[in-house]
């Protein structure tokens, strides 16, 4: 990987990188249906950053015309998806607790083998 | 980034269906609850549904004010599908355009999806009518919610960047999520949508995070600038970051085409969602989900395919591991619906055959038409079994059990055209001649002959062995043994699920004996990734 | 008049469709008239093709009656069919083996009666299609499609072990067959001109003999099942054991020919080099096959599984002469397909009856029956006789042909001894079928012969009536037979026996 | 010359037998009768006619009557040669087989079944005259398994009775161990020669080796249908059926067809020496194995079954030394003098209501007059003390054994330092003791049948045959003694009007002559007075044991040789040693393999065991799908990481 030493975007890239692997992790390991939709919210949100570094650092100087705007765009477009997919999860995070009245994600297994 | 207006003709479908769907959404607004004696389901089979409830269900039959007559919903979505079908078979043959300045295409592949989501929604809705009915769940966003995804999935199958496949997907998905919890019957279906939703959305992030490594190496999300950037090398050390993209990007829709180690999702979803929700999900998302693939595999980095990096070997490997547990885990099922969950895994893995068969130029074409037909075929098929297992799992959905073979048993005597009919779609699923899963089969197998996967053609077709097993299975049960004690006859709301059902079966056998009639729709759409 | 003409193998061949569609249409009523439409069809079936047998013109690697129409030219194949003398042969074996299957379940199947119809008619349609086709695609389509009405004849109405039978049975066929599917896609694929035409295949056969090998083999385990050929044969006791009457008579009388069928018109000639170095190995395993399917009846006390083994021995007779590669072996080869397919179709008939009327399999009841039915005996010894190869009965001609074949095969390596011991199986047949005999026939009345057991009823002649004349007249007369194959039978012959003298590509005999 | 109207003579019996077999049930007696007697009456009278015709123009007959099949090189034709020789068994099989019938309508007349009954006999005529006039070996074949099947039918005729259904079966697998010998004999000559015509193969020049192997695999089927050493075991069993059958099938004609047969090929049989000596010693160890236990046998119908299969012996000793017309001349006489027996012991059996064993008989003369008579003319043929024609036949072949010069080019050793110059004497001297023996147990017979006080039971009344059952014993009595024309020897009839009708004239040119020409023309007194010596020896011993005691001699017998009688009262306890050595082994073999190969390891280890070692592992695999979303989250991740180990690091 030695083009990250050449390149200034290294920093948010790593940080973007470390990101993504702590809301993974949190979506593995996080016992609570709550918390484990948040920590999808920040891998998405590690996401952003990446494109809004690589649109800000252009690893391709001769790159094909808008692609910053693209990237910023594409920002967008995660932020707005992430918002639904939040109220879509929440709800049906609702009904779950409906139907057994908890949210620990270990308690979901009536569905198996 | 000019815009004209004409490229909305490109994406008619998609548009077609997201207008029903906000229509239906509209005519909640008007809808007033009204007296059982005057409107609502007619009497006599509903409540014989009714009786088959299990004690202490949250269902109030006697509830009144009775919610208000919705059934015109259902037949309001399946015009509009109706309408997006024709629309997407009626410009089949046209040319290629290129929509929205290469952010979109409009190509023969792209319609014949959009036509097998449509015809997918369409049998859907007529099955769910039914379904919902006789549970007495219709309850409104159902139908919208189904437009939605099926509009997700047109454009999905048209996307050439990285972003609008995102938005796409997510559209389709979050619809189809809130279809799993749809039933709030009992525990299952809300942990089924809560298991597709947390590792629907973990799989699109990773997907995402490879569209920004893939946008970061190339500069740009168009699928083209990709393969241009692929062609010339792009700058010292980019091939990295776009092979992590690669990677990324691919498991994001292994996750979607539910192929092995990206499966586990499936049985649970499958078997706790809605059995009509279900054939709809194997048949559409399944469809757009792979014609995705393919195009960012093809058209995306094409020209990566080969060699030990290249994505035709990730695709073989997949395939391998997919056909063998989809195949293995089914056997031991007794579960119908969940049998057929693992199922649908075992075709992911036939369809992710013919994936690798498009690595190279000379078998694409014939590669390209066997997956169309074979997406094409497991759709009708599936949805019509799912349909039959919809009308089976009425009584149990209450009680929060899943169906058991012994549910099945005997059925050809209380029902013998379901029983016809089921037997027709597992032999197609089996693959059998004279029914539309031998002829997918065939070119599937075909293409993979040609493009001189052999081994892994033979490894497939000893699985499909495996696979006719269980298959067999439930023909055995629904003819060779006898009626369980206290089965009763299911009555009531049979006809539309009925007719979907027929139209399936009619499908399934018109393509298994007249196969030339599709393959020579999807002549055009063969050609679509080059020759 | 002259559509009809040009179209009469496809009548023929769709006219039990027709019938089940018919029967489908029908209200589930008691029965009868279902039975009564699927035998008018099936009889009206074997009527038409009476007409084949006589519009038949024999030439050199030509088909009669061929018909080739465009069915999917998008994907690449045609519907193409015509008929060659041992298609011919077998074509109207099972028209003739139609009727009297219907006919002899009458009294038997009460329940379900609309299945059982549409699953016979089906069925026959099937085989005839698998027996017509000239496209490899659609030959595989009839192939497989045989499978799934004789999956529900014998798990539906079969006895107690029915569904294990019936399982079996179809994923032994299965695995074969799917194997054979990728031989011919890939055929297809390095043909040179994606074609699935099996004309054009022939001539094109440039493929080179390791190549070769892979696809015979590919194509022979599928047929091999089918025939079917040791060690592969253990599913064809269990089927034919639960199967019902009807069910057996079709397994024996046509559906075991498939494969060497097969054998003779796709293995062997679209591979020569292949059949060619195979043909000792095919020959052993068909000895093997006779001299140890005729102990295996020796140890069976159930009647049907006895039967079931003979078949076993009559096959390794037929494969033994498929692969002596002389005219006389293999002319007797399909002779001997014939006369297997009447003899012991007759034979599971007559078991069928009995079973009827005892409800037992079991050897240590049978005892006697002679005294009682004395016309069932009449006629199941002459079926004996025509079963162990009796001289004046149909038996004889295909077995002494084989053999005698066999022994003078200048291509076959170890052809005499082959042949010395093959022969064994006309003294070991003798030992099981009137061991059989006696054990059923003769000696003082037991179990099954009490509670007043019924001679054959007139509807029951109706059924007999035509395989034992069949067995006597084939037995005396089987020179048109034997004509009628002359032309196929010496065209593979000779290409398969020149195989490794000239590249297969240059045979002339295979299509002008 | 070819004619048109040879096929009738199987054809017409056959049609008897289709009409008696399927309508029979349901016609008069008398019909049944008419058919079956007219049948075969017809047939005779044409074999007459074309007998009577045969000349210097016209050696021989030939009808090609239709091409039965033909493949590749191979044409079999349903064709029929009518010449000297199988013009005259033409009449015998017919002429007998006549007499007979007329004889069953008085034997089988309380029988039930008496339709299938002379269906089956028909039909045997027709397959009997298929085998002889067949001028291929394959239409040989045909009558040669059609008559196997015939026996197997007619043994087995009271099928009721397990034993005697046995019997038939045991009969017809023995006769086909035969006809497997006789098959394999067919393809080395159409191998060899490229056809099956009996005229083209004796016609062509066949290597001694291939000649050698065909004429022993085609022997061995002579052994088989001939009842000779080692397969002659169906034979005294198959005494269970009706005595004409035993008469018709068992003693005049089937069994000689081996011998027939031989004759047929006689070229074959020269031009391979060695065989022709296995030959005629088989026959002549068969003649005293036989004979020796015939003179133990109790059951009158065993005792001519074994004198028969003696009898054969010698046949087959004259075959084998090279005068085949010596041994055909044999099968003709015994032919009527058998028969007679036979016929005889059925009308006492007949007249003692079923009693066959001889230990209660005796004293029959005076109630069994013509009976009587006609056995004691019978036995005085076979035993030839006064020659008649059974003397005059057997002393030919033993005189020809004597004599012949067949054998004096073979050798043992390599080198060829020792001839079997000796093999003729040691057969002549071994063929006279069983002509002692046979003397012996005929007469030991007819004393304990005919001559004493009868021993049976009071209740049992003796009583005479009615005349449709003795005119053919006396016509067969006649025609034993006027047998005695065709062995008289050439010095005595030259000139006189009997020259022509000599069996050696007559068919002369019929056979070939064994290699190094025929034995020179010896003077036969002296092999006739040894001959009448032995047999009036035979005659005085069972007359010294027998006459005054009846029974009692028996008990001398056994006082002194007790272990030897023993053994072969026991028939020397061949079926027993058969039924040790091969059959049980055989059934054990079959049950054996079923377990293990079928059942075991293709059923139980491959068929069944796969399948459910997958179901196994699916079932194992299945348990990691535990419902529990984190795991499936964690495999995803896993997933993910592969790939991208796949594509960063690896790649």
């Amino acid at each position: 990987m030695d083009f990250f030493h050449a390149h200034q975007a290294q920093h948010y890239l790593v940080l973007a990188a470390m990101l993504f692997a702590l809301g993974a992790a949190g979506v593995v390991l996080r016992r609570n249906a709550i918390i484990v939709l948040m920590s999808i919210e920040v891998m998405l949100n590690a996401v952003n950053l990446t494109f809004l570094a690589f649109s800000r650092f252009p690893l391709v100087p001769n790159s094909p015309m808008g692609s910053f705007l693209s990237g910023h765009a594409a920002v967008f477009f995660v932020i707005a998806t992430a918002a639904a997919e939040a109220s879509v999860g929440l709800a049906i995070i609702i009904a779950v607790f409906r139907s057994r009245t908890s949210v620990n994600v270990d308690e979901f297994d009536t569905l198996k083998l | 980034m000019n815009y004209d207006p004409n490229d909305l003709y490109g994406v008619l479908p998609a548009l077609i269906l997201s207008a029903g769907a906000l229509l239906l959404l509209t005519s909640e607004v008007f809808l007033r609850n009204v007296k059982p004696a005057v409107l609502g389901p007619a009497p006599g089979p509903a409540e014989e549904a009714q009786r088959q409830l299990p004690p202490g269900s949250d269902a109030k039959p006697q509830a009144a004010p009775a919610p208000p007559d919705r059934r015109y919903q259902a037949w309001v979505a399946a015009a509009f599908a109706a309408a997006a079908l024709w629309t997407a078979l009626s410009r089949l043959g046209d040319p290629a355009v290129s929509l929205f300045s290469g952010a979109a295409v409009s190509d023969g592949f792209a319609r014949v999806v959009a036509a097998v989501v449509c015809a997918a929604l369409l049998f859907s809705c007529i099955v769910a009518f039914s379904y919902l009915e006789s549970l007495r769940a219709t309850r409104g966003e159902f139908y919208a919610l189904a437009l939605f995804s099926a509009a997700g999935m047109c454009l999905l199958a048209q996307a050439t960047d990285l972003i609008v496949i995102f938005i796409s997907l997510e559209v389709m998905s979050l619809a189809v999520y809130a279809l799993c919890a749809y039933l709030r019957r009992g525990k299952r279906p809300a942990e089924a949508a809560f298991k597709y939703f947390i590792l629907g959305s973990f799989a699109s992030a990773i997907f995402l995070y490879g569209a920004a490594l893939a946008f970061g190496a190339t500069g740009s999300t168009r699928l083209a600038d990709v393969a241009a950037a692929l062609r010339s090398g792009g700058p010292s050390g980019a091939s990295t970051l776009l092979y992590a993209a690669v990677a990324l990007l691919a498991s994001g829709f292994a996750f979607k085409v539910a192929a092995v180690p990206f499966h586990m999702w499936v049985p649970d979803v499958y078997d706790g969602a809605p059995a009509p929700v279900t054939g709809f999900m194997a048949a559409g998302v399944k469809a757009a989900a792979f014609a995705t693939l393919v195009r960012i595999l093809v058209s995306g980095f094409g020209d990566a395919s080969a060699g030990p990096r290249g994505w035709r070997a990730l695709v073989i490997w997949l395939a391998l591991l997919t056909m063998l547990f989809g195949n293995l885990l089914a056997i031991p099922q007794r579960s119908v619906k969940r049998m057929l969950a693992y199922s649908a895994i075992a075709h992911a893995g036939y369809l992710l055959v013919a994936v690798a068969s498009m690595a190279s130029a000379s078998p694409r074409p014939d590669a390209t038409q066997g997956l169309l037909f074979y997406l094409a075929s497991y759709a009708v098929t599936v949805i019509g079994a799912f349909g039959v297992v919809a009308i089976i799992e009425r009584r149990l959905a209450m009680s929060g059990v899943g169906d058991d073979l012994s549910s099945w048993a005997g059925l050809s005597d209380r029902h013998p055209g379901l029983a016809a009919a089921m037997s027709l779609f597992m032999v197609s699923l089996a693959g059998i001649p004279p029914t539309a899963g031998f002829m997918a089969k065939l070119t599937v197998f075909r293409a993979a002959i040609e493009a001189g996967l052999a081994p892994v053609a033979i490894f497939g077709v000893l699985t499909s062995v495996a696979g006719l097993y269980y298959y067999l299975r439930v023909v055995v049960y629904v003819y060779m043994y006898p009626s369980a004690k206290g089965e009763p006859v299911l009555g009531g709301r049979l006809l539309s699920a009925g007719l979907a059902i027929a139209g399936c079966a009619l499908i399934v056998l018109w393509m298994g004996i007249q196969p030339g009639t599709f393959a020579s729709l999807t002549q055009s759409a063969a050609n679509a990734f080059g020759r | 008049m002259a559509y009809i003409e040009s179209h009469l193998l496809t009548l023929v061949t769709f006219l039990p469709v027709l019938g089940a569609i018919l029967i489908a249409l029908l209200p589930r009523g008691e029965g009868g008239q279902h039975k009564g439409i699927a035998f008018l069809f099936s009889l009206l079936t074997f009527l038409l093709s009476i007409a084949l047998w006589t519009g038949f013109r024999a030439a050199p690697g030509r088909y009669s009656f061929e018909q080739k129409t465009e069915w999917a030219p998008a994907l690449g194949f045609s519907y193409h069919i015509g008929l060659d003398g041992v298609a011919l042969l077998l074509f109207l074996l099972t028209t003739f083996l139609g009727p009297i299957v219907v006919l002899s379940s009458w009294k038997f199947i009460q329940e379900r009666v609309n299945v059982y119809c549409i699953a016979l008619l089906l069925l026959e349609t099937a085989i005839l299609g698998t027996l017509a086709s000239l496209d490899l695609v659609l030959f595989y389509v009839f192939w497989e499609a045989m499978l799934i009405p004789m999956y529900l004849l014998i798990g539906m109405w079969g006895s107690d072990r029915r569904i294990y039978a019936a399982v079996k049975f179809f994923l032994f066929t299965f695995i074969g067959s799917v194997l054979m599917l990728l031989a011919i896609f890939w055929l297809w694929s390095n043909s040179g001109r994606k074609s699935f035409d099996y004309a054009e295949l022939l001539n094109a056969g440039v493929v080179d003999v390791s190549t070769q090998r892979w696809l015979f083999l590919a194509f022979a385990l599928a047929f091999a099942i089918k025939v079917p050929i040791w060690p592969l044969h253990t599913w064809l006791p269990d089927a034919h054991t639960e199967a019902p009457a009807a069910g057996s008579i079709i397994l024996a009388g046509v559906m075991l020919k498939m494969g060497t069928f097969g054998f003779i018109r796709y293995a062997m000639p679209l591979f020569p080099q292949a059949a060619l170095a195979f043909a000792p190995a095919i020959a052993v395993l068909g000895v093997i096959g006779i001299v140890y399917g005729s102990l295996m009846c020796m140890a069976q006390t159930d009647l049907k599984r006895l039967i079931a083994y003979s078949s076993v021995a009559h096959l390794g007779f037929v494969m033994l002469g498929l692969s002596a590669l002389t005219p006389e072996a293999v002319s007797g080869a399909v002779l001997q397909m014939v006369n297997h397919g009447i003899s012991t179709g007759a034979l599971f008939l007559m078991v069928g009856y009995l079973y009827e009327r005892t409800h037992t399999r079991d050897l240590a009841a049978y005892g006697g029956l002679a005294t009682v039915a004395p016309a069932i005996a009449a006629t199941f010894l002459v079926i004996t006789l025509s079963s162990i190869g009796l001289p004046g009965t149909n038996g004889f001609v295909g077995e002494f042909l084989v053999l005698i074949g066999t022994f003078t095969s200048r291509v076959l390596a170890g052809a005499v001894p082959l042949a010395v011991i093959g022969a064994t199986g006309v003294i070991l047949g003798a030992v099981y079928m009137l061991w059989l005999y006696q054990r059923v026939f003769f000696g003082p009345p037991r179990k099954a012969a009490g509670h007043g057991l019924q001679d054959l009823t007139v509807r029951e002649w109706f059924t007999v009536a035509p395989l034992l004349l069949a067995i006597v007249v084939l037995g005396i007369a089987p020179q048109p037979l034997l004509s009628a194959i002359k032309e196929p039978v010496d065209a593979v012959v000779q290409r398969v026996s020149r195989a490794d003298r000239a590249p297969p590509v240059r045979k002339a005999e295979a299509q002008p | 010359m070819e004619v048109t109207w040879l096929h009738l003579v199987p054809l017409l019996p056959l049609i008897g037998a289709a009409i008696c077999g399927l309508v029979g049930k349901w016609l008069p007696k008398g019909w049944v009768y008419a058919v079956a007697l007219a049948s075969v009456l017809l047939s005779f009278l044409i074999g007459l006619r074309a007998f009577i015709g045969l000349g210097e123009q016209a050696p021989l007959f030939h009808e090609l009557w239709f091409n039965w099949f033909s493949a590749g090189s191979l044409r079999v034709d349903m064709a029929f040669s009518f010449d000297r020789l199988s013009g005259a068994l033409t009449l015998v099989v017919t002429g007998v087989g006549f007499l007979i019938h007329v004889y069953s309508v008085g034997y089988m007349e309380e029988d039930p079944g008496y339709w299938r009954y002379f269906s089956y006999l028909n039909l045997f005529i027709a397959a009997m005259m298929t085998l002889v006039l067949g001028d291929n070996l394959v239409a040989m074949f045909v009558g040669w398994e059609g008559v196997g099947l015939c026996s197997y039918l007619l043994i087995g005729f009271w099928f009721t009775d397990e034993e005697k259904a046995y019997a038939g079966r045991k009969a017809f697998i023995v006769n086909r161990i035969g006809d497997f010998g006789f098959l394999i004999g067919i393809f080395i000559l159409f191998n060899q020669v490229g056809t099956v015509g009996i005229a083209q193969i004796n016609s062509a020049v066949l290597p001694l080796g291939v000649a050698s192997i065909a004429a022993l695999c085609l022997f061995i089927g002579a052994t088989g249908k001939s009842a000779q050493l080692p397969l002659y075991i169906w034979l005294p069993d198959a005494m269970a059926g009706p005595t004409p059958v035993s008469a018709l099938i068992h003693a005049a004609t089937m069994v000689t067809a081996g011998v027939y047969m031989v004759a047929r090929l006689s070229h074959l049989y020269v031009s391979a020496p060695g065989v022709m000596a296995v030959v005629a010693v088989v026959g002549v160890l068969t003649a005293l194995w036989s004979a020796l236990i015939a003179t133990s046998q109790n059951d009158i119908k065993k005792v001519l079954a074994y004198s028969t299969v003696s009898q054969l012996g010698f046949m087959f000793i004259g075959v084998g030394v090279g005068a085949f017309f010596a041994g055909t001349m044999h099968l003709v006489t015994h032919a009527f003098f058998k028969a007679c027996l036979f016929l005889g012991s059925g009308a006492v059996i007949h007249g003692l209501h079923g009693e066959q064993d001889i230990q209660r008989m005796g004293g029959l003369r005076k109630y069994l007059p013509s009976t009587r008579t006609t056995f004691l003319v019978a036995t005085i043929a076979i035993t030839g003390i006064l020659p008649i024609s059974g003397f005059f036949s057997k002393d030919e072949i033993l005189g020809q054994a004597l004599h012949t010069r067949a054998f004096s080019f073979l050798t043992l050793t390599p080198d060829g330092s020792t001839r079997l110059t000796w093999l003729g004497p040691l057969i002549y001297a071994v063929g006279s003791f069983s002509a002692f023996l046979t003397s012996f147990y005929m007469w030991r017979c007819y004393f304990l049948t005919f001559s004493g006080e009868y021993r049976g039971p009071e209740s049992v009344h003796p009583h005479e045959s009615p005349s449709v059952m003795t005119l053919p014993l006396w016509i067969l009595a006649a025609l034993s003694v006027i047998g005695l024309v065709l062995g008289l020897p050439q010095a005595w009839v030259h000139g006189t009007g009997l020259q022509h009708w000599t069996w050696e004239h007559f068919t002369d040119g019929v056979f070939s002559r064994p290699r190094g020409g025929a034995p020179e023309e010896f003077s036969p007194y002296l092999g006739y007075g040894i001959a009448l010596i032995v047999g009036w020896a035979g005659w005085a011993c069972s007359y010294a044991l027998y006459f005054k005691r009846g029974l009692a001699g028996d008990e001398l017998l056994t006082a002194r040789i007790h272990v030897l009688r023993g053994a072969l009262a026991n028939k020397l306890y061949v079926d027993e040693l058969y039924d040790f050595l091969v059959v049980r082994p055989f059934w054990a073999l079959a049950r054996g393999l079923f377990r293990l190969v079928d059942a075991t390891i293709i059923d139980g280890l491959f068929v069944n065991g796969i399948p459910t070692l997958i179901a196994w592992v699916g079932a194992m695999a299945r348990r990691f799908q535990n419902g529990d979303v984190q795991r499936y989250l964690a495999v995803t991740a896993l997933g993910v990481a592969a790939l991208l180990y796949v594509f960063l690091v690896r790649g």
